[in-house]
This record gives C-alpha cells, structure tokens and sequence, in this order.
C-alpha cells in the first residue's frame, strides 16, 4: 500500500520530521504543502550545501541568491537585476505554452523586485535535428513560444544559444533569462514585514492547472508524466503585461512593503518565502482567492500554479489606494491575508483552520538538506585518454569548412532570432549576431551587455573545466563588446542527483563555476537548478548555462565581432594548441565525441580580457571576437559574414593543419584594426606581453586561408554566407 | 469526404483569449455573457475515401497533429453529404 | 505643436515613438490613456505598436472599441494627422479607419529584421521630406502584417495614390507589396514598419526619422496657414 | 443559454496555416487531404436569455467583434439545450 508521504513525493524520514515540525501528524493539505515546498525544485535539497563553493558577495552585489533575482550595482544609483530559470519538462510536452510560461515566470522574477525588465536570452538544447521531425515540433513551438510571450511584453529578447546533440532527444532544455534595471532606493524584496499589514492578490484567477508542477519538474520523464498533464498551463502575456505595469506603478507610491511572484508551488510558496523572509507568520484566507474553477480544495487553491499572478505586502490601510491603481491596468486586487507575527503559516477556510505550520519549515531553511553520494564515473578517465591526432586529416579543407558552417550547431540562428522582437524599447545598440547583446540604457552613457553560453559536450568529458570554460567563455563575449563582466546567474541543468556519477557531475560543475567565478571577480547572484533531466535510456549532458552581465561605462565605445573595412588588419590573440579534444569539428566531422577538454590558464585568460577591454576602449580595436567552438577558421569566418568582408590570412605552425584551423584552445580572440593604428596597437601589446600574431588583411570578397605558405582554404565569402545563412531553414524543412 | 474538426482547450485549462473577449464583451454591454471559450475550427477536404475510412483517419490525425491532448480535447464530425 | 501617443493596454512601443518625438526631434509629446475622451490639445495622433488586449482573437479587434476611438475618428475628420504605426495599423483598419486588413504573415512566423521600403508617394504629411521612388531601410516586427484588400478597393486606393509604403522583398505575403496605406484625405496613415525604431545613429539606422520630420514641417506649414 | 461562433476566412483569402497543415498531413501519410482551412470555433456561455435575444446578440457581437467581415464568415449555432 501506497504510504500517505509517498503520494506526495517524501521519504519515511522526511515524513518524521515534519511530525517533529508541527508535534503532531500532518493532515493532507499540510502534507501536500510540504510535499511542494520538499521536492527539488522548490528547496534545493540535494544541491543547496554545495553552492557554499560559489562566491556570491562583492562590492558591486546589492541581492545575492535568496531572493526572487539578484541584483548587482552599476553605478550613478542604477543597478542591474538578473536571474535565469529552466523550463524543460513542460515544453517538452507542450513546446509552445511549455517556453512561453517559462519566459512568464522568469520575468515576474525580474518586476518582484520592482526593476523594469529590459531584456531576455535564452538557452536551448535539443536532439538531433537531422534525425528527428520531433525535434524540428519542439524546436518550432518552443521558439514561437518564447516569441509569442517576449514579443507582447515588449521585451527585447536580445541574445541566446542553441544546440543540438542526441543526448537532449528525450530531454530538450529550455532556459529563460530576464533582466531588469532599477534604482537602488526602488529595490524591493518578498519580505512580508509589519505585522497587521495586508496580504493581497493580484492577477489572473486560480484554477486546477499546473497542479504540481514543481513536484512534476522533479522527476524523471516517463509515459506516465502524460498523467500529469494538468502540469502544463496557457500563458497570458497580456495579463502578465498589466499586472507588470500595474506593480512597477505601485511600487513608487511607497504603499507596498514587499513583492512576490507566485512561481512553483503557486500560494504556499509566496506565502511562506515571504513570511518567513519578514516577521516570521502570515494568515491566509483560501476563499477570498479568486478561483476560476468551482469547487476548489484548499490543498488545490495552495498548491495551483496558475501563472500571472503576484502577492502584494501592502501597507496597513492604503489596501484602497492599492485597489485603485490595479483597476485602472484592468485588474482586480483582493486582500487575502495578513502578516502575524506568531511564525506560522497559517491557512483557513473560512473559519476553519486547514493548515497551521511553522512558515521556515516549509521554505529552504527549514527544508531537508541532503549530501549526495557521488562517484566519478568510469568514462571519464576513459573518454580523456582519445588522442585527435587518430582521426584522418580531410582532404579537403573547402569542402571541411563548408561542411562545418552549415552544421546545425555552428550555423546562423537567424531563424530563430529574427522570431523575437530584438529591437522593441529602441535600445537594442547591438543585436543578436555578434558575441554579446548589447543595451543602452535610456538617460545616461552607460550600457549592459549580456550573454549566455556552455558547452556541454566538454562539461560532459569534464564538468569541472567545462563549466569553468563556460564562465570564462561569457566573460570573454562580454569584454568583446567592451565590458567589464560583473555579475553571474546560472542555470545548472542535469540528470538524477540520486545517481552516484550524476550527482558526481553536478559537484564537479558547481566547483568549477566557482573557481571560474572567483577568478574572473564575478559573483553567482542568482540561478536555478533542474535535475532529472533524464529518460529511462540516458541522461543529458551536464549543461550548466552561464547566463552574464557586464558593463559599458560609454556606449558610444561598445564594439562588435564583425570585420569592418577592408584594408583592416587582423590579429590572433592567444596562443593556438593541438587541442581538438572535444571540439565541434571532431564531432562534426568525424562523429566523436573524446578527448581532453582544452586547457584553461586563468593567468593568461585575465591577461587577454582586461588587455581587450583596454584597447576597445581606448578605440584601437575596430572588432573582437574570442575564439570558441569551431576554432580560429571559424570565427575568422563569422567575423566576415556580417558586411561580406573577406580575408587574407597567412599563418604559421608546426601543428597539423586540421589543428591549426579547429583546434578550440581557448583564451584566443581575433581582432582587427585600422592599418594606422597597428604600431600603435602593437606597442601596448608588447608592453602587457601579450601573445599575438599578425594573420593578415581584411579585403574584398575571398576568404583565403594560407598555413606554412600554402593555400588551404579559398572560398567566396557571399556563397559561406548563404550557405550558412540558410542552413537552419534547410534543418527545419 | 468533408470534415469539420473542433479543437477546445481542456476545461482545466485556463483560456487568456476567451477570458479577454469575455471582458470586451462585457464592455460592449453583453453583461450576460458568462463565459468564452475559444478554439480551433479546422475544415478539411478528405478526398475520395470512405466514411469508416475518415473516421479511422481523423482520430488519428486528431491526436497526431491536430491538437496537443496535453492541453486541449477535440471532436469531429464527418460531412456525409 | 504637441503629438499624443495613445496607451492601449497592451501597447508597447508607446515608450519609443514618445522618445523618438521628444528625445530625439525635441517635439512636445504625452501619452493619452485608451479611457480618454478627447484629444483636441494635440496635433498629430500616433497610436503605437505592441500588442493590444493581447491581439486576442484578432490584432486590433478589441481596441478598436477603446472609448478614446471616437476621438481619433473627429481628429481625423478634421483633416488632422493620424499615424498608426504596426498595432495601430491594425487597430485603424479594424475601425475602418483605414481599407483592408491584416492578416497572418505567410510563413506564419513573427518576423523581426530590417527590411528596404519603397516611398511610393511624398505628397503626404507623413512622408513629404522623402524623395518619391526612394528606398529606406525600416524595421519591421509583427507576425501578422500580410496586407489584405478587395480588388475593387484595391484599384481606387491605387487611383488615389492611398499606397505610400511597398517592401522590396515582400517579407509577409503582403497583397502589391503593401507596406503602407493612407485614407483617401492622406492624413490618417497606417504602416506595418516602425519608423520610430530608427531614428537615432547609435541604433545603427536614421531612415525613419524624416517621418516625424516630415510630419512636423507639415504642421508647421498648416500652423502657419492658419 | 449556449452558443457556438464559427468564424472561417473568406474563400478568395489565402490560408497560410490552412496549407502548412495539409503539408504536414501528406508528409505523414495522409496524401488523400485535398484542402485544409482553419477558423476560430467561440463558445459562448450567453446566461438567461431567450432564444430570439441569443439570435440578435450573436449576430451584433460577430458583426462587431467576433468576425472581420472585410476577411471572414461567420455561422452560428444555438445550443437549445
Ligand atoms: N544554481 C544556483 N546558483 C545560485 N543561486 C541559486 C541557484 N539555484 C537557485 N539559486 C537561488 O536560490 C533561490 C531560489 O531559487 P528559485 O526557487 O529558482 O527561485 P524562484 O522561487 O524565484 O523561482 C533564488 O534566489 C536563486 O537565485
Ligand atoms: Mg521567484
């Protein structure tokens, strides 16, 4: 017989300490409200002792993780306000609502903290697109999704990524990321403080839908999650549209104390983070919450994640005032509580009591905390051991690099961008396309720019370099643009934390996040964690999504990857390794998926960084671009397609020529300059020692590469563009 | 062979774009109006099959294609003219 | 000389055409609430892009009912300009302010991009510091901008030179390339592209701002007149 | 009293939707599909009114809101239940 606890996703153990909690059973409401509140999503429970190795404080952090999204200083009173989260077992089931309400829930984060959303990215992963007509539905419904939300919030969605591999058949990977900016002295947080003061709800109505959610993004996916169907909800962009302006409207008449989406575990949640963050206790009448369904339960009205709806901490006797202002957006705002100051989260019906618990115990504070067993899992020493040298060499190079520029992960996204209003609050200064998106931000110099990457196929040979790579790849796209990286969130999606070599994985990711971060001087501010992102037959790559920030102190300096004018003169930065371990063209072209990750020197790398970010701002640089996947013959290339500029380029080397092309060693950019600047360029870089060498020249329309004297590749640029330019239309028809 | 396909939302799931007509209804003075629910209307052209054929047929389109189960219900009904 | 940019709720690009007219050409602007009744302080209406009442059931069907309607029907009436830019192009032809309709893009995706428009007449307030034949280079964002007419109205609009606006590569399936059309007065427009969207160097495209020029010489010249 | 709207595109309006949709029926299989189009099917809960008031109101609201007639049709059906 099934155990009470077991229906709602608890262990033996977990059921006895909340006996300890309350001093006596549980009845079924509070049992379903800790089974929300305990499940993985929610409390954190396997992951949360770990993320100790993150550093999350600094001059600049104003929020770290904790609250709704961090928040980091950008000077002149203006702050920055960031926070990603994972959407993938929903849109794998229902791809369009699935990435739209992802995108929903993502940006009430953002205005609960009273910012004005300014921009989204995403990431995305799915199967293999060559394969599967599957994928091509998901891939469709989850980017008119993701479209459909932004696009009527007029919010830019300005930049993301996209990649393809089997290991993501089963398990596509849809994160959102939003970001805001706010004045310091606007900054609210979900504190319910002031005992006496109202509790009110605001937004769209409570229905049956998303029932469980959280508990349904905790588990792995099976046919019977066609079961919890009910787990996927319609987005209402337009509701979510009022009810934003509505709360960044109220926020400035000081009437509000705090702020609070209601996300994952709908009611219980808000309730008790908010309590529990504020004076401790809140009570909450279930049948003054608007339901759109009759004959609701009270377990059914706590647990519900109905999407667009807010709590508003209001201030005892201005409830009015608050009503005003949200009828005038259409709405309707409704007191439904109070904040106490007795510790509990107390729930009636009326005047029945359904539920009466310490509000901390619910919340991550009071929730279960697990250490993981983990073990390192034998392919790991395996896999390494591949030497690329093994793989033949192509004969063809024309034929290699026209092959790998049209692949579905090293092709244009255009597709898919141009689907997202990139342009919409005309502040978009550099739009998707280049390394980072860059904002200006309305009424002063300044700029933001953002990004958000990861490999995972080398978090998969090796999480902890991967995911440090991962960091240490977004601060580069950032200095590309001109800024100084400040700030992280992350999105670390993974496979069951209950496997030994999974939870393995996860360890060694999040210490490689933090080395990278401290490193760099970027604090973790926010992020989120989705496990289980596994079917019965395999597990996805760890996929630990670096969403970043950085800084523009004078937008009129930002500056983007592309080649700008013929005549220009282009330099490699950094130092190019035999190190095809896991890269693109080893799996692209030869179908393998080994070898040692490229090394990582943390010296060097800040050396280059802070060497870039000098000279695009002192004007030397008329482009930057750092070296990833597909190595220097493809980035030279991107850094054409653009303005179809060519290039001549004449490189040395002892290494193999399929290295010299694709090799993805890392801390490398590709930069140009005008030929007057060059002396000038090359003196500051021999004064901070920097490795270069001089490839050569942008010119009219040939994309010619020579090693050792020889010519290898010589293309038309505009058949490369074209080429590259359609591939993801040809994928997807 | 003619046939009307209807794909509604399921009743537990929330309907933004009724509900905002609902309201504009409203608006306009319909104050009667209770609820809105709005769907898919999907008329297809069969060919030259036969009814047993078309049924056979649109069932599984229905859960193929045609509508996410997932989320929303459907019905169809067959032209017999 | 005053522009008011009516609040739809839903709308979204209220905030850029405000700071096109007001950052940009220093023009006096102010934002006018869906809710309102009259609208006689100003000279040139613009209802903005963005997504009223959600585009529910149909891009403009419900604004167009907004109380505010009445007024921009009278300033129009008065031979006033009135400019709906993408939404409010959508709204205008909903209210049979404007001919035609728009319907779902062709390959039934949003699109945003920047695409090259034809100026296909300068003898409107709205587009006079354009040379006739010119091509601009405008964004464009909308995912139902497939421009729809009878032939019969089709042929009049033409006589009457109602199409200001014709994409070069029609990107939506529009009917003749439409990317713009006027009233039979010339002085109510309604655009799929948002010129307000590119009017400033740092967004890498000034086309769009001899639009709002144009408007205000225009008025400027009536102002005079009067 | 209940109702339903069938709103359909005007047969000379192109059906983009229409047409991807019978693409991706032949693509799995069902190659005897001559023609798809796609409306809007609104339900309509219309509260306690008469049978005569749902008729003048139904046509008033489709006339007004419901459909576009510039590109569309409308039908409608009450639910005398
Ligand atoms: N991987 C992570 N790194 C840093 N902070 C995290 C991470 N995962 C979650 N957090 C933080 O934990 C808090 C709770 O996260 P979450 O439950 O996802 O937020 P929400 O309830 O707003 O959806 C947030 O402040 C979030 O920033
Ligand atoms: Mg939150």
């Amino acid at each position: 017989m099934n155990k009470p606890y077991e229906a709602v996703g608890l262990t033996e153990k977990e059921y006895e300490k909340i006996i300890e909690y309350l001093g006596r059973e549980p009845n079924e409401t509070e049992l379903s409200m800790y089974g929300v509140m305990w499940s993985e999503h929610c409390s954190y429970k396997h992951s949360r002792a770990l993320f100790r190795h993150f550093p999350t404080s600094g001059k600049r952090v104003l929020q770290g993780p904790g609250e709704n999204a961090g928040i980091i200083d950008i000077g002149d009173n203006l702050a920055l306000v960031m926070k990603i989260e994972s959407h993938n077992h929903p849109s794998a089931i229902e791809p369009y609502q699935g990435a739209a309400t992802g995108v929903g829930g993502i940006i009430r984060d953002i205005f609960a903290m009273g910012a004005r959303p300014v921009a989204l990215l995403n990431s995305l992963r799915f199967g293999d697109i060559e394969k599967s007509e599957r994928v091509k539905y998901l891939i469709d419904g989850v980017v008119a999704g993701i479209a459909g939300y932004g696009n009527c919030m007029g919010i830019p969605t300005a930049a993301g990524e996209t990649y393809f591999n089997s290991c993501y058949d089963g398990n596509p990977l849809v994160n959102a990321m939003c970001v805001g900016i706010i004045e310091h002295d606007k900054i609210h947080r979900g504190n319910a403080s002031g005992v006496g003061n109202s509790v009110m709800y605001v937004g769209a109505a409570t229905g049956r839908d998303g029932m469980g959610g959280a508990s349904f993004a905790s588990v792995e996916l099976t046919g019977e999650s066609e079961e919890k169907k009910s787990a996927v909800q319609v987005g209402d962009p337009f509701m979510e549209k009022l009810l934003m302006e509505a709360c960044l409207e109220l926020l400035v008449t000081g009437s509000i104390v705090g702020l609070q989406d209601l996300g994952a575990a709908g009611l219980t949640s808000a309730c008790c983070e908010t309590a529990a963050r504020g004076e401790g206790g809140m009570e909450i009448d279930v049948l003054k919450v608007p339901r759109r369904e009759k004959g609701m339960l009270p377990v059914e009205v706590m647990i519900s994640e109905s999407q667009e709806r807010m709590l508003l901490i209001v201030e005892k006797g201005r409830e009015d005032e608050v009503k005003k202002t949200v009828e005038k957006w259409g709405l309707h705002a409704v007191t439904i509580g109070r904040v106490t100051d007795k510790g509990r989260l107390t729930v009636k019906e009326g005047d029945k009591t359904v539920a009466d618990v310490p509000a901390y115990s619910l919340d991550s504070s009071g929730a279960p905390e697990y250490y993981r067993e983990y073990e390192e899992p034998a392919y790991y020493q395996e896999l390494k051991k591949f030497r690329p040298e093994t793989a033949e060499e192509p004969k063809d190079y024309n034929k290699t690099m026209m092959e790998l520029l049209t692949s579905p992960n090293l092709c244009s996204k255009e597709w898919i961008y141009k689907q997202y209003d990139h342009m919409v609050r005309t502040c978009t200064v550099v739009k998707p396309g280049s390394d980072a998106a860059v904002l200006r931000i309305r009424g002063s110099k300044k700029g933001i720019a953002l990004t958000v990457d990861c490999n995972s196929r080398y978090c998969f040979l090796d999480p902890r370099a991967g995911s440090a790579i991962a960091v240490t790849e977004a601060a580069r796209n950032l200095v590309c643009s001109g800024a100084r990286p400040l700030a992280v969130t992350d999105g670390l999606n993974f496979g069951s934390p209950e496997k030994p070599d999974r939870f393995w994985q996860f360890r060694e990711a999040v210490i490689g996040i933090g080395e990278a971060c401290r490193e760099l001087n970027t604090p973790v501010i926010s992020g989120n964690v989705s496990f289980y992102n596994e079917t019965a037959t395999q597990a996805i790559y760890p996929t630990p999504v670096i969403g970043m920030a950085g800084l523009i102190e004078d937008i009129d300096k930002c500056c983007t990857m592309h080649f700008k004018d013929e005549g220009d003169i282009v330099i490699l930065l950094g130092k190019t390794e035999n190190e095809l371990g896991g890269s693109e063209y080893l799996c692209r072209i030869h179908g393998i998926e080994k070898g040692a990750v490229p090394r990582l020197n943390f010296g060097l790398e800040k050396k280059l960084q802070a060497f870039i970010l000098s000279a695009v701002n002192k004007g030397f640089l008329k482009s930057a671009h750092d070296v990833s996947d597909g190595g220097l013959a493809i980035a030279l290339a991107e850094c054409c397609m653009e303005k179809e500029l060519g290039i001549k380029a004449e490189l040395k080397s002892q290494l193999r020529t399929d290295a010299v092309l694709f090799s993805e060693s890392q801390s490398r950019f590709v930069v140009s300059c005008s030929y007057e600047t060059l002396a000038e360029l090359r003196q500051f870089m021999a004064k901070l020692e920097i490795p270069y060498e001089i490839l050569g020249r942008v010119t009219g329309d040939e994309f010619r590469l020579d090693i050792n004297n020889k010519n290898i590749v010589a293309l038309k640029v505009r058949e490369m563009k074209e080429a590259w330019r359609g591939a993801f239309k040809c994928l997807m028809t | 062979m003619k046939a009307r396909v209807y794909v509604t939302l399921r009743k537990s799931i929330a309907d933004p774009q009724g509900n905002a007509i609902k309201n504009a209804l409203g608006k306009l003075g319909y104050t009667n109006v209770e609820e809105v629910r709005i769907g898919k209307l999907i008329e297809l052209d069969l060919g030259d099959i036969t009814g047993d054929e078309a049924d056979r047929q649109l069932v599984k389109m229905c859960e193929g294609l045609l509508a996410n189960t997932v989320i929303e219900e459907f019905e169809y009904e067959i032209d017999q003219r | 000389m005053k522009f008011g940019v009516i609040v739809f709720p839903g709308s979204n690009c209220d905030i850029d055409c405000c700071h096109a007219v007001k950052d940009v050409l220093g023009r006096e602007v102010e934002y006018v609430w869906h809710d309102a009744e009259e609208l006689d302080d100003f000279d040139c209406i613009i209802l903005p892009g963005g997504f009223s009442y959600g585009d529910y059931l149909r891009c403009g069907a419900v604004a167009r009912f907004s109380r505010i309607m009445e007024a921009v029907r009278a300033h129009a009436a008065g031979g006033k300009p009135v400019i709906g830019i993408c939404n409010g192009f959508q709204i205008l032809t909903e209210a049979g302010l404007l001919p035609g309709a728009l319907v779902r893009n062709k390959n039934l995706k949003f699109i945003c991009d920047t695409v090259p428009l034809r100026v296909e007449a300068n003898d409107t307030p709205f587009t006079g510091l354009y040379e006739k034949g010119e091509i601009i280079n405008i964004p464009i964002a909308h995912g139902e901008g497939n421009y729809v007419v009878d032939e019969a109205t089709l042929k009049k609009m033409k006589e009457k030179g109602q199409i200001i606006f014709t994409y070069v590569d029609n990107p939506n399936g529009s009917m003749e390339n439409i990317a713009g059309v006027c009233n039979e007065e010339k002085n109510v427009l309604g655009m799929m592209p948002h010129p307000e969207r590119a009017c400033e160097e740092i967004l890498g495209n000034t086309d769009g701002r001899r639009l709002f020029e144009s408007i205000i010489s225009a008025l400027e010249g009536r102002l005079k007149d009067e």
